[in-house]
């Protein structure tokens, strides 16, 4: 039986967009040496929010403008615990993420059984979000390798005392970082409300979140490593879907953890060549996960 | 009217419970050298970090040629033409030489521009670097250059170096000097901080001395004797060591053909380490930082285990041996890293004592431990070894450095250990401490044991050890007596590939 | 100004205090919640916090509380272990449903065979699966250095799909009507974790709950192992110049918090649950990483912080079924107990000071 | 009487969902519309299916509530467990097959409806192929894909059928992600066994159609929603409440279908064509009036062995442990 790869392709950039955005956003924080595992609170905020505005309004677009904002506040919850009162991440990350899903649960009730506008579709019939999402990782790469704030972000996340005692601020490029996460988690969100699935339930971010985070490690800590993990994470899961659709008598029970198990897989192999290989660069930033206290 | 560059009147600064800086003043002229003197915690940092914008000053001014100086943060001291060389590296790892600079400079012209320039000026003052390699592949040396360069590019007016020698080489440390007078004769202003006297009595013009975060005395550093400098810091006169009363006895520690590889990426492996350590004697070795000393110490305390036959004890082969059983047999180590290595901050030093005096003090048994034991243990250390605490409750990380460093070697010491290694026992450590620890490695020595010091203080070798070794990439050279050698003699022996002329680019 | 200042020692008054603080604004904030949800705030958390312990049905609900707090216990337990010394199992709910079905295993296999050894049996399987779920993360991180908090979180989603094929293909009842779903461990004499005493609600699982509180204080506060882990959360290197392995640390850490979560599966599925379904896992391996958390990581707050979470849930549900709150209402509360304690934790490692200005 | 009769439910999912629990809680407002001050009512959403499920029915039962729904086959063994505790208590169990003394249970004949789809689906494929989004391989689900392929076939023999297992009732982003796989495989009708709005949302982006299932899915009318197959308990709730208040309530197991009103066919919209649209109407009118079954030989299974004979028609028994394909369909049901 053949499988079209073209057609795959298509369905596997819808499929990777939300993880590619929130990855995206993961990125930039884990790059300032912030480790939120709180992004799918923050995923699931803004499918939400992002939901509720394009109900509300008809218009998607401002959908996904809400679901930034959204993302961004309540990483803001993230940001102040972490960098105002110096808790543990990993605890205040899941904190969010329990927290996000719960509230979301709780303020969707009124918009259970609604419908999202459609959305117009982009160029060449694909989504303008996937559009907007394949632009990021562009820019990103850009923002952080080419321009002085990206360096600023970057010295922050390798090295927090030497770029405090050049007199950057940490605190308050790590709150940005955090909130920049946190909309574009946000935005992820709102692509499977609005653009998937058109409707709002609770939980239905259905652990992306999680996904996210590992592709980030995955990705070496690069934005095209984290297009590549998207899209390999999103390949895996189109394509034991279409292999069933196309008859092909597959193990489905197996199959089905197929994309976890291949992103473990390629987790071990990316952790083995950063243990193993005296070349490979740009392992995780060396501040990764710790906390920032100056006196003056 | 004043023709200094920099000038400051009545400073203060407290923290909680501490008063750091406590109304200096002193000026610095145009071309000048100019020195801070003092013991450990006597406040030069602060008083350096408040030049820079780090800290702000409680009380006094400060004046930049003239104009009042009170920057809100470094990168508005740097706009003011001040520069600073860190205590501790300020350097980003992962990122390249040419960030690294372009992250101290206000404004850095583009990356090629930079580039270029970084390649320009590190040749003009004899200090070339490769713009594109990437830190964590620089030798100690070359970082430094790194920081150096980082100042130079923004012409200074006024260039704070706080302790920039401890890591190089007597000849690194020469070329240092000779960057500086190049600088001062462009009339930049420098302010450096040093416990190396010899060091500051060659290349200084003037010397200000600080004591409790006072100033105590100014003075002409090359009209004194180093004593004299030290007693002035200390306000008193210092201890003299005694080394007499040891004779070497029979072999304790034989160590054969070890090898070990690097446990990190930029770790240093060990290679062919061949030693022979007698009872009563002690062994000095000494090494630029990052040449395997750290890598030395895990080998023989058994943090790393080396192939059968490479390390034995009084005979018996420890090579696969673990901590625990090493330390039970009697061979006992102290590490350069006082807290967090030798020590864990957030744990009182009774709970400290448990790290390594269980096997040998029977503070663990069957796995249970005996708190009581281990509290009696640590008062009997503080007791000995006079460290100024509370009790034996407090937590490690409160404790200051010194003090600290005097629970750690008395720890080891009064296990009664058979074979000593201690790596750097008195870095950062101030005179009268330093004294005092390097007194109890003498007296143990006395008693019979072996003691290797690890150290990259080569005073301290020359003042303590009967033979001296160097470490130079991992490689250990053959001792020789140290009667007779001389620091430029040690220093060609460490030189190696760390000639700052031979460097890698 | 104020001003951070770290304390010297530990303040153990504020190691008690602190959680007491989240809790009470924990109940503050979320009355205000309700309040602006339109329902009466007083009630509200009345139903949730007091109803389930001297309410009108606490005959009931008070056994309840322990069969809801045994399996939160039992693995916070292990993973606080973990946490102390700097390993983040994620994973525990995956360990917990590899526990069960390799504990049911071991029953279904056998049936109907009646035995006194099989219940001890089932519980060691179950361990063992928790364990060697466990160990799947600790050996990836020794072997290759894959972060176990992603591999361990990875391994749940696996377990899940493991359940659900369990439910659907080996372990289907064969009297069940081709419905999916293992026999019924509790009407299988031999196999069953029934409550001990009638109306306390106690069984197996509650009493190893007890016994690991026990053993991990023991573990943790006189024993040398205790000791090492301590110093390995806090100090790595110090750890190992101590004599610590980290690799060993980390296997010892993820299988003992694996084998715990696993036997909390196992005392589930021959218990309250009952089968094996592709829904056995229910949360408990998450719920538990707060418990740990507002446990501060110790023995006894684990104890108490796992009654506090049965009661959110005990009491969340009482709230739905008398004034109709949304089920998400737990949630909340959950995520909000820990917000709050993170923050209060501040108080526990600074003191808070006028800043000194001239 | 004074006091009024206090009927409990315990859901598996949200009321939100807007597929199965929302039509349960639907049944449960058509008892309080139907009874007003004569019943009060009580639900718990959300409750997983295992030690909760005992909980959250102790909790109803010591609530004061007479008679109790469970609307999830997961709530089986602890219904049974709370029963033998609270004789006094009736409990309705939805979709099992355990009863006692005070445990009834109750189910609907959902392949009847799917029948009609199968009909209209067979009819309005120009690709010939129809896509099937599975939940789980149990029999209510393997009837519902037989009897929508037998009746696709009957009307339109080059039919093929796609399926996808979704694994889970309700997951609206793999229900999304299975539509979208089943679309890129040529399929133009999606059936689905699955509960969320998802599904249409993707088929309306491809100009595929797709059917509503549990409830009605109206907003995706006239298209892609072109008919629907609702699950409509209030019937059966206001019997059994009716039973409880005039004292006649017995044990029993109820599987009811069209012509009880349990299973219906929401509007057919003029997306189909006309002549189609009768069609089904005829062939559901004539299931509801029992003189049709869907089941009704010749039918072989997919392995080509004789299963129904000429004119033989399915027993309840044989449909209710189905666990095999017939003949035609390719895919395997997974193990
Ligand atoms: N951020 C701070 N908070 C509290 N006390 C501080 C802080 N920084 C420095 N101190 C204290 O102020 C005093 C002066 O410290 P400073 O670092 O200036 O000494 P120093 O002369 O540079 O010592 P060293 O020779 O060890 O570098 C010490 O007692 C020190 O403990
Ligand atoms: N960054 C800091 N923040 C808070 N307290 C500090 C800091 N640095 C040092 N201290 C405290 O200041 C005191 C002095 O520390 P420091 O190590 O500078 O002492 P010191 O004067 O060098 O002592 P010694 O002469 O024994 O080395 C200690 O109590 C230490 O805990
Ligand atoms: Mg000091
Ligand atoms: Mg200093």
């Amino acid at each position: 039986m053949m499988i079209d790869p073209l057609s795959v392709f298509l369905v596997l950039l819808g499929a990777a967009t939300p993880i590619l955005f929130a990855a995206l956003g993961e990125l930039v924080a884990e790059r300032a040496g912030v480790l939120n595992l709180g992004v799918e609170g923050m995923m699931i905020t803004g499918a939400l929010a992002g939901f509720a505005a394009a109900y509300a309004s008809g218009n998607p677009f401002l959908g996904f403008a809400t679901a930034a904002v959204a993302g961004a506040a309540i990483s803001l919850l993230f940001a102040a615990l972490t960098q105002v009162f110096l808790s543990n991440q990993v605890a205040s990350g899941l904190a969010l993420t329990l927290f996000g899903l719960g509230l979301a649960a709780m303020l969707g009730k009124p918009f259970e059984g609604v419908r999202a506008p459609v959305m117009p579709a982009g160029p060449l019939r694909i989504n303008w979000i996937v559009w907007l999402g394949l632009v990021m990782v562009p820019a990103i790469w850009w923002f952080l390798n080419r321009t002085r704030r990206g360096l600023i972000l970057r010295a922050v996340g390798e090295n927090h005392d030497a770029a405090h005692a050049l007199g950057y601020n940490v605190r308050l490029t790590r709150l940005a970082a955090i909130a920049f996460g946190g909309a574009m988690a946000g935005i992820g969100g709102a692509f499977i409300s609005i653009a998937t699935v058109l409707q709002w339930t609770e939980g239905m971010t259905a652990g992306a979140g999680w996904i996210a985070l590992a592709i980030v490690v995955f990705s070496n800590w690069t934005a095209p490593g984290v297009l590549a993990g998207a899209w390999l994470f999103g390949g895996v899961t189109v394509l034991q879907l279409r292999l069933q659709a196309a008859g092909v008598a597959v193990p489905v029970q197996l199959l089905s953890m197929a994309p976890y198990l291949a992103t473990i897989i390629v987790l071990v192999a990316m952790s083995a060549r950063q243990k193993f290989s005296r070349r490979a660069g740009g392992a995780a930033p060396g501040s990764l996960g710790t906390n920032f206290h100056a006196l003056r | 009217m004043t023709a200094d560059v920099f000038r400051a009147t009545g400073i203060g600064k407290s923290y909680p419970g501490v008063r750091a800086n406590d109304d200096v003043s002193f000026s610095v002229a145009p071309g000048e050298i100019h020195a801070l003197l003092g013991e450990n915690g006597a406040g030069k940092s602060t008083l350096v970090k408040m030049i820079y914008g780090l800290v702000r000053p409680d009380q006094g001014q400060m004046f930049l040629s003239g104009a009042p100086h009170a920057p809100h943060d470094p990168r508005a001291a740097r706009a003011a033409g001040v520069a600073m060389v860190f205590q501790h590296f300020s350097l980003f790892d992962a990122l390249t030489v040419a960030e690294n600079v372009a992250l101290g400079m206000e404004n850095p012209p583009p990356r090629r521009e930079l580039s270029a320039r970084i390649a320009q000026v590190s040749r003009d003052f004899g200090l070339p670097l490769n713009p594109a390699r990437r830190v964590v592949t620089l030798s100690a040396g070359e970082r430094q250059r790194v920081e150096i360069i980082r100042c130079l590019l923004q012409d200074p007016r006024l260039l704070i170096m706080d302790e920039p020698t401890s890591v190089l080489t007597p000849q690194e440390a020469e070329l240092l000097f000779a960057t500086l007078r190049k600088l001062a004769g462009q009339g930049t202003a420098i302010l450096y901080i040093s416990h190396k006297l010899d060091e500051i009595r060659g290349h200084c013009d003037r010397a200000t001395i600080l004591r409790h975060g006072r100033v105590v005395d100014s003075c002409d550093p090359r009209a004194h004797s180093a004593r004299e400098l030290a007693a002035m810091m200390v306000g008193g006169t210092m201890r003299q060591i005694d080394r007499s009363g040891r004779q070497a006895g029979e072999v304790m520690l034989e160590v054969a053909g070890l090898s070990l590889p690097a446990p990190t990426r930029e770790g240093t492996a060990l290679k062919d380490v061949t030693l022979t350590l007698r009872a009563g004697e002690i062994l000095g070795i000494g090494g630029v930082a990052g040449n395997g000393q750290e890598e030395l110490l895990a080998a023989l305390s058994g943090e790393a285990r080396s192939a059968p036959g490479r390390i034995l004890l009084e005979g018996r082969d420890l090579s696969a041996s673990g901590p625990d059983a090493r330390r039970r047999a009697g061979l006992l180590a102290a590490p350069e890293d006082r807290l967090g290595h030798a020590a864990v901050p957030d744990f009182s030093l009774t709970e400290n004592t448990l790290l390594t005096a269980g096997p040998r003090k029977g503070l663990v048994r069957r796995g249970m431990i005996d708190h009581r034991g281990a509290r009696r243990f640590a008062e009997e250390v503080i007791a000995a070894f006079d460290v100024r605490t509370p009790g034996p409750g407090t937590a490690a990380k409160a404790l200051s450095g010194g003090n600290l460093q005097k629970f750690v070697i008395g720890r080891e010491v009064m296990q009664a250990p058979r074979v000593l290694i201690v790596n750097q026992p008195t870095w950062g450590v101030d005179a009268g401490a330093a004294a005092a620890v390097r007194q109890s490695l003498l007296d143990l020595a006395r008693q019979g044991a072996g003691v290797i010091v690890i150290s990259q203080d080569l005073d301290e070798l020359l003042e303590l050890s009967d033979r001296f070794s160097a470490l130079n990439e991992g490689r250990l050279s053959p001792p020789v007596p140290t009667e007779g050698l001389t620091l430029d003699r040690i220093g060609l022996m460490l030189g190696g590939a760390h000639g700052m002329e031979e460097a890698r680019i | 100004m104020i001003q951070l200042v770290p304390r010297s020692g530990n303040a153990p008054l504020w190691q008690i205090a602190t959680p007491v603080l989240a809790v009470l604004a924990t109940m503050l904030v979320g009355g205000l919640i309700f309040g602006l949800m339109g329902y009466d705030p007083v009630a509200a958390i009345r139903t949730i916090f007091w109803d389930p312990l001297f309410g009108p049905a606490s005959g009931y609900s008070r056994p309840q509380l322990l069969v809801k707090a045994a399996p939160l216990i039992l693995i916070a337990s292990g993973l606080a272990i973990g946490f102390r010394a700097g390993i983040w199992n994620i994973g525990a709910e995956g360990q917990y449903i590899i526990g069960a079905i390799t504990g049911a295993a071991v029953a279904l296999a056998l049936y109907p065979l009646e035995a006194w050894w099989l219940f001890p049996l089932m519980v060691a399987a179950g361990m063992a699966g928790g364990w060697a779920w466990g160990m799947i993360p600790a050996l990836l991180r020794n072997w290759f250095g894959a972060s176990e908090i992603l591999v361990s979180l990875m391994l749940v989603y696996v377990a899940q799909r493991v359940a659900a094929w369990m439910a659907f293909g080996p372990m289907r009842n064969p009297q069940g009507m081709g419905f999916p779903g293992s026999r019924n461990l509790q009407q299988y004499p031999s196999a069953a974790n029934p409550e001990l005493i009638a109306g306390t609600g106690a069984h197996w699982g509650v009493v190893a709950a007890a016994f690991a509180v026990l053993a991990t204080w023991l573990l943790m506060s006189r024993h040398i192992r205790g000791f090492h882990i301590r110093a390995a959360g806090t100090a790595p290197r110090a750890a190992r110049f101590a004599g610590v392995n980290p690799a060993t640390l980390v296997a010892f850490c993820l299988g003992l918090s694996g084998a715990l979560a696993g036997a909390a599966g196992l005392f589930e599925v021959a218990g309250p649950a009952g089968q094996i379904t592709d829904r056995i896992g229910v949360g408990y391996g998450f719920t538990a990483i707060i418990v740990a958390f507002l446990g501060r990581l110790h023995p006894v707050g684990i104890l108490l912080a796992g009654l506090l979470l049965a009661l959110t849930y005990i009491g969340g549900e009482l709230a739905q079924l008398t004034m109709g709150l949304p089920a998400a209402t737990v949630q909340v509360f959950q995520g909000m107990l820990l917000f709050f304690l993170l923050g209060f934790d501040l108080l526990t490692r600074f003191q808070i000071r006028r800043r000194i200005t001239a | 009487q004074d006091e009024p009769l206090k009927v409990g439910f315990i859901y598996v999912g949200p009321i939100g969902d807007g597929g199965w629990t929302y039509q349960h809680d639907q049944g449960r407002l058509a008892i309080e519309e139907e009874f007003g001050d004569r019943v009060e009512t009580t639900y718990i959403e959300s409750v997983p299916e295992g030690a909760d499920a005992e909980r959250a029915l102790t909790q109803l039962a010591l609530a004061g509530n007479q008679l109790i729904f469970a609307t999830s086959f997961g709530f089986m063994d602890p219904v049974i467990n709370v029963a033998q505790r609270f004789p006094d208590v009736k409990f309705e169990h939805a979709t099992g097959y355990k009863t006692a003394e005070n445990v009834a249970t109750y189910d609907a004949r959902f392949y009847e409806g799917r029948a009609v789809i199968g009909t209209i689906a067979g009819h309005m494929t120009e690709s010939n192929r129809i896509g099937y989004i599975g939940s789980f391989p149990i029999p209510e689900v393997i009837q519902g894909i037989n009897s929508s392929f037998i009746h696709a076939r009957k009307v339109n023999p080059d039919v093929e059928m796609r399926i996808v297992w979704a694994y889970s009732w309700f997951d609206p982003a793999k229900e999304a992600e299975a539509a979208n796989a089943l679309l890129a495989e040529g399929v133009d009708v999606i059936l689905q066994h699955t509960d969320s709005t998802a599904p249409l949302a993707q088929a309306e982006a491809a100009g595929a159609i797709g059917f509503g299932q549990a409830s009605d899915m109206a907003q995706y009318k006239p298209s892609p929603r072109v008919a629907s197959i609702i699950d409509e308990w209030s019937p059966y709730y206001i019997k059994r409440v009716q039973a409880m208040l005039d004292g006649t309530w017995e044990s029993g197991s109820s599987w009811a279908g069209i012509g009880d009103g349990e299973v219906v066919i929401g509007e057919i919209t003029d997306a189909v064509p006309a002549e189609v649209k009768a069609e089904a109407e005829a062939l559901r009118d004539a299931i509801g009036s029992g003189e049709y079954h869907p089941f009704t030989g010749p039918l072989n299974k997919a392995d080509g062995t004789v299963w129904l004979a000429e004119g033989e028609v399915a027993t309840d028994e044989m449909l209710q442990s189905m666990d095999f394909f017939v003949e035609g369909i390719t895919a395997q049901i997974p193990q």
